[in-house]
């Protein structure tokens, strides 16, 4: 496997120096390291400007609705569950629109890697403020700086019941490679975070934002089974910002939780002589 | 009116359509057809619940008029005495109820229920079961029918349950067989049994056709009056190899459904119009990405949250048009139970040939009353409609959306090799890439429409019950066919010949055959259970024909026979 | 003012000893405690059997759609900010269908006191499990037990930023009242969430279940400031359930941030005679 | 064709727009009307761009063909080079572009637009300036139109940004007039001023309109065609006293509004057909509630995701039925940018009046096109329909949703002292207690629709452009408007005698006036810019006219007046 059996050769759609680029090189890094072909794998995408990696990716691709990705990855992992499935969110589609998937998905630690471009921003629809915006963010919808606090999504991930958290880097592909492989291996659910410099829009959290602030939490020894430390560091943000798993627990998965998924997955099971004959009886 | 029309009463929560539907089963047991209507609030316990059972050779709907009462609480006999024909009974546990009124010859058979009911060992809850025993003995029944019908009910629930239910039954039973026995003039008898009879609900229907038809994986959030179809459905998943997911929401189920039919599992959802509203938007993206789902929409009382437990036909026009742009799209309302059972069945079936999103469109009035239907004819083989590995490895350059002649273009599903594709709610092109070229948007848009064609020859005609001669022909859908037939029965007995056309199919609709058989009737009459006339609107939509004479109720009840019949004879005076 | 003032007078519509009938009563007394007049007080209800409360709690009443009392008492809020305003929401109503709402609202801190009868059940809907039953709790929806692990709506609230966060006990109706009166006088958002008991359906999470486990933070001397105290405490459910205020801040409210609400509620502002001409000036 | 048929076309990112909108409105300053048509993608950067400004005496929609066309990059020429008329020119890019061919004796005006930006001080997207600055100069328009335009255009961003795109502009101008000026053949000369002109969308006439009618509350979430409308309703929130929240999502974003309304500010959101997906089920609570609340649905090519930048009129059915149930709404469909502002302040006042939802139904094509408006007429009163304090004080056993004769019941906000009542989902009695009694289910049921019946009255029955004396009789809705208004001219010069249905307002729907232009016409043509003639299938439904010649077009643009004018020949061809 190489790198460009996963391209599909199509004319980008992103903005010269966008970090999406990034990602979607790393992605297929990781594919290649975990020996996946092509049609092994599902990625969901929503709609955004993360969402345009659909028509670049090669693989099983669902470019689906803003905000919809993960109900539409969980379906099918459920009706396939030998598919490796992945969902490519954007900040605005997965913590403002689809905010209430990524808890209730999370919840269920069904098997996928949920990867969210966040740029702190709606790329797509030309800059407005997202969830993530920080508070006082202006934007053509906040033209007096947003008045919310952010969204955290690790914190709300760890309290929704992930089974792994993690943070990464656009600007730092070894490292956002790490964790989107680890996110795939994991048998559950698992949230890749990604701070993606949108240099189109956000001038607050850019390259250089992020270069200067971010630190590893390996690097600190950091144990990744302590809920409430985990908690402390997904409050931490500021002057250090810190990327890495945050939090990681085996779980029995929502779809080994079915004993009738045990031998065949849905898609294997056979419909042409299904009898129901005894069904009828309850009804006499 | 019915030979016997029988009716129970009593607060939410005293077990009273547990108790209709097993007096229905024992009389259906009989030899009988039976209608099991049923009428209750949208609260737990307290308010005033009943379920009524019509009993006949022929019977197609609830009834106006009753013959015998069964009264759990004073509140019954005070609502429903006066719905008594003459010589009509009632039933009342004469432990808590001090006494029923006698006019126009009412019978009254004072019942120690709750004394009976204790001294079974039960708790104060079968009195319902004390209530069927001794209905049962009045209606001249042999105790054998609700004694079978009664372990079939309750064996899952253990022996204990069973005995129970089966001495508080019999103790009805002879209590009523020892007391004023012979006084009640409705009686029936038991007739050489046809074990071919099933009696059961739209939805159990829906649930049956669905797990026949493949139904693999389903998704649904509870809602009156579907939400016994996702009961069913989780209860039966398990054994069927289906994975059930009650969803945190419709958004969710929806979109799970379409995933899951996209890698490959026939999928469906149910809901109500409120949770239908909310998966408009994923409705639509089936359409476009050409993934084939089943959304079962049973209405109720709208707008809005509206009555949960009353019923009405007020979302013809909302499924026929939901989602923004246009796409093709199934749309079946069924009539009946075993509409409910064979609709279902072929809509999954056109739903995955075609790649379309299918609605099986219901009423509260469908979903939720017993009827009595002949067993299913289950034999039928579900063909499969996804490409299989070989045929895939033989295509070249494979292209999931190619412009095909019929629309239909071959598809794979993820995990399949030379398949790949990119399912896009964005426009696109033969692969499913994003394309805003015109030439490439208008054919993808007319290769989609294009499956309208072949699909609206495959769907079945429109049907017309009755003679082709007829002074009037009835127009009807949903559970307005029943009261119909039977407005039809009544007619005739009075000399007067109607007939029904009863529309199913609403989307793609059968423009042809139906203003056919308009334009040689020789009078018209539309009866629909909303304020609107939907169907009538779209009968002029699609065949110009304006069908003058309208009967409209949209009080959350369904139409009695009668009301129909009345109108008829209205309209035909008129002439 | 007496409790009377608030009563309807309408036959109530829930189960005889059903725990809702001790909120109706908890929250008359709490606004007697606060004297509100009916007129003054704004209350936004879900679907569910806690919205029944809408036919007997007299004020003025939003009887609104399953899932959506809180943007409703938000807009509302907004036009019209001298207004109490309550949301009364359901666990299924609130964080199922709502989940989205509940957590984008919070963040903003609107000043909105919002009560949630948590009976860990869909009660109206005849009881199947709700994303607050416990794992494995086994319903018509679930014959094998829930799989997902359930919603924590404490860490949750916390995580989300909401500036008061606690949890009372239906059975405990002083420490109830004294907890609502304290979310209606906070000034942001607000959270109670009840444990209710669901007599007819949820036969796990009964009266004598909470009996034996709540306690107080209060008598605990627990610090409402300290957001990780808090994020453990939000975690603890087992032998010992702790009810309370979680955690408590001071922050802006939603509406104090629009210099356009400094003067004039929007109600008060006059429409009859805006002038745009102003505004047409931009198209010349 | 027009006068002059200018457009630049580049990347995204080059500033297409902002250069288109600044030409249009320095040629309106000129004394012409314009028409200013945009074509991008749905991407950031990189695609391609178009903007495209018609100018004439008369003119209301884009052109099929050019005469000036400025390309910032190779792509534009390779593009649209064919689209140029004989005679026409092309200004390109000389540092960025090797040069442009010859065919068709077309001028060719290579300019250094790069080299001139840069000395003008301003960075590389200058090059847009420095082109206008060459068109006016073609066009033979004096400088100070721009100088003036430009002036206003920057003045917000401060002293510097004005001189340097001045600056730019000034250079442009003088290279122009320097070389080749009178090449060009398509001068047209300043005429005498109106100032009474407007060049403005859709989006900006509706959020005039809406502030005009008193909006205080508006929540959206952005989402093409309507972005810009969010933009300028959030730009002008503070000046006048609107609190503007971006929601979290759709659903979010509905019911803030229907809250804030129902506490008693005039409120609004807007969406596309994929937001307005998820504002159904609130929808039908307002309808439910007597809630008036405002909700711009600005469709783009469906289904699903679509083409987010293109347009379409595929979502007529889907708002008209949108919902469960059924209840009284207000459907409005405006046809350019006056009657943007005008239904706007209109639909505002009768949502309020009649308590119910409203649409204002655009496509993107009206949404995001500039044209040519007289300045609106703002001395309107607005009238208020929420009781005073003094008159609840006199009003006994206030009945919020009293069977009123009108169906219009008077509505108190909460605060008011007296006014207590329950806005209920729910059906309800007078008071908003939940009800299920059938006889308050029907009579409220009938009030809430009898709105209908008055509002009909009140709204305006629809226009026939042109002379009553016509060959044919065309109909259309919505931005068709403006290329059927063009055809007719076009077809006039031809001495064919055409006029204009337009239809505006949907629901109610004047079907009696409708009818009766119908009936009367020669010849009837409906042109829809969709797949399935939804306004045929409408116009069918409610008068019984099946118009038999459609147009339809669905691939994401809307008509030429050429398209439309040439299928009118052919119509009366085939006669
Ligand atoms: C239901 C719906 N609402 C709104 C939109 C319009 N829309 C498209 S992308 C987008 C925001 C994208 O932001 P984000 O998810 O952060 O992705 P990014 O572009 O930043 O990668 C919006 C609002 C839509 N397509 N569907
Ligand atoms: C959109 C929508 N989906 C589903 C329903 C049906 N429904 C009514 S109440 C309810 C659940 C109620 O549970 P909860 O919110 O916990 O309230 P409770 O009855 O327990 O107080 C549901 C699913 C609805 N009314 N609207
Ligand atoms: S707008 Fe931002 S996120 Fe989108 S492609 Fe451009 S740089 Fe990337
Ligand atoms: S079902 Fe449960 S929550 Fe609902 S009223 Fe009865 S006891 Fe209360
Ligand atoms: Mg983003
Ligand atoms: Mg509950």
């Amino acid at each position: 496997m190489k790198i460009e059996d996963f391209d599909l050769g199509t004319q980008a759609r992103w903005c010269p120096g966008c970090a999406d680029f990034n990602i979607w090189v790393t992605v297929r890094q990781a594919l290649i390291e975990l020996n996946i072909q092509p049609h092994e794998l599902l990625a969901v995408y929503g709609i955004g400007c993360h969402g345009h990696m659909a028509n670049m990716l090669k693989c099983y691709g669902f470019e689906s609705l803003h905000g919809r990705s993960l109900p539409v990855a969980f379906g099918a992992k459920l009706a396939n569950r030998n598919l490796n499935v992945i969902a490519v969110a954007g900040d605005g589609d997965c913590y403002g629109e689809g905010m209430s998937h990524f808890i209730n998905t999370a919840r269920t630690n069904a098997d996928i890697a949920l990867i969210v471009h966040n740029n702190m921003v709606y790329g797509l629809t030309t800059g407005q403020a997202s969830p993530t915006s920080a508070k006082g963010y202006k934007s053509k919808v906040t033209p007096d700086g947003v008045f919310d606090v952010p969204v955290n999504p690790i914190a709300l991930a760890i309290s929704a019941g992930a089974t792994f958290v993690s943070r990464a880097f656009a600007g730092n592909i070894p490292h956002l490679k790490q964790m989107i492989a680890e996110a795939i291996k994991h048998r559950g659910f698992a949230l890749v975070d990604v701070l993606q410099p949108c240099i189109t829009y956000n001038k607050i959290n850019t390259y250089e934002f992020y270069y200067k602030r971010v630190y590893r939490l390996q690097d600190e020894n950091f144990d990744t089974g302590d809920k409430m430390k985990a908690m402390e560091k997904a409050f931490e943000w500021g002057d250090r910002i810190p990327i890495g798993i945050f939090y990681r627990e085996e779980r029995e998965t929502y779809e080994e939780s079915f004993p009738q998924l045990k031998e065949k997955s849905l898609f294997e099971q056979g419909i042409s002589n299904v009898n129901v004959d005894r069904l009828m009886e309850e009804f006499v | 009116m019915p030979k016997l029309v029988w009716l129970i009463g009593g607060e939410a929560g005293f077990g009273i359509r547990e108790a209709g539907v097993i007096f229905a089963k024992a009389c259906s047991r009989a030899g009988y057809n039976v209608f099991g209507h049923v009428e209750y609030p949208s609260l737990i316990r307290g308010g005033h619940n009943i379920y009524q059972v019509s009993v006949d050779d022929e019977v197609f709907c609830q009834s106006r008029q009753i013959n015998l009462l069964v009264a759990l609480n004073a509140e019954t006999i005070e609502r429903h005495a006066k719905e008594l024909t003459e010589n009509g009974a009632i039933i009342y546990d004469s432990d808590a109820v001090s006494g029923a009124s006698h006019e126009n010859n009412i019978r009254s058979y004072p019942i120690p229920l709750s004394a009976l009911a204790k001294e079974s060992g039960g708790k104060d809850i079968v009195r319902n079961m004390v209530a069927i025993g001794a209905s049962l003995s009045y209606a001249g029944l042999d105790f054998s029918f609700l004694e079978a019908v009664l372990k079939d009910e309750f064996r899952g629930k253990g022996q204990e349950i069973v005995s129970i239910n089966l001495i508080a039954a019999r103790k009805g039973y002879e209590h009523a067989s020892d007391n004023f026995r012979d006084d009640f003039k409705f009686q029936i008898k038991a007739r050489k049994m046809s074990s071919n009879r099933l009696v059961l609900t739209g939805n159990d229907a829906i649930g049956i056709g669905a797990i026949k038809a493949g139904c693999k994986f389903f998704a649904g959030y509870p809602m009156t009056p579907i939400s016994a179809l996702i009961h069913f459905m989780s209860a039966h998943a398990k054994e069927f190899g289906i994975v059930f997911r009650n969803a945190s929401d419709e958004i969710e189920a929806i979109n799970m459904a379409i995933g899951a039919s996209y890698a490959g599992a026939r999928s469906m959802t149910a809901t109500s119009g409120g949770g239908f509203s909310l998966m408009v938007e994923a409705y639509g993206m089936a359409g476009m990405t050409e993934t084939p789902v089943v959304i079962v929409e049973g209405t109720r009382t709208g707008p809005s949250t509206g009555l949960p437990t009353w019923t009405e036909q007020g979302d013809l026009r909302f499924v026929l048009h939901a989602s923004q742009g246009e796409f093709p799209r199934i749309v079946a309302a069924p009539g009946d139970a075993s509409e409910c059972y064979y609709n279902t069945v072929e809509v999954f079936n056109l739903s995955e040939k075609y790649q379309v999103p299918a609605i099986i469109l219901v009423d509260r009035h469908l979903a939720e009353s017993h009827m009595s239907a002949e067993k299913f004819k289950t034999g039928e083989r579900i063909p499969g409609h996804i490409l299989k590995q070989e045929q895939l490895k033989r295509m070249e350059n494979y292209r999931r959306f190619s412009f095909s002649e019929t629309g239909i273009s071959p598809r794979s599903v993820p995990g399949m090799q030379g398949g790949l594709f990119i399912a896009n709610s964005y426009e696109h092109d033969e692969y499913g890439f994003y394309s805003e070229d015109p030439e490439t948007v208008r054919k993808m848009k007319e290769k989609r429409m294009r499956k309208m064609e072949s699909l609206i020859d495959e769907i079945p005609e429109p049907v017309l019950h009755g003679s082709e001669d007829a002074d009037i022909t009835l127009v009807a859908w949903g559970s307005t066919k029943l009261p119909a037939l039977q407005a039809i029965r009544m007619l005739a007995k009075e000399g007067i010949k109607a007939n029904l056309l009863q529309i199913i199919y609403m989307w793609p609709f059968k423009a042809e055959r139906i203003e056919k058989i308009l334009r040689n009737a020789r009078q018209t009459l539309i009866a629909e259970n909303n304020q609107t006339g939907q169907l009538a609107g779209l009968i002029r939509e699609k065949t110009g024909i304006d069908i003058p004479n309208k009967l409209l109720k949209y009080d959350g009840r369904q139409f009695y026979a009668e009301e129909i019949a009345d109108k008829v004879k209205q309209v035909l005076g008129e002439r």
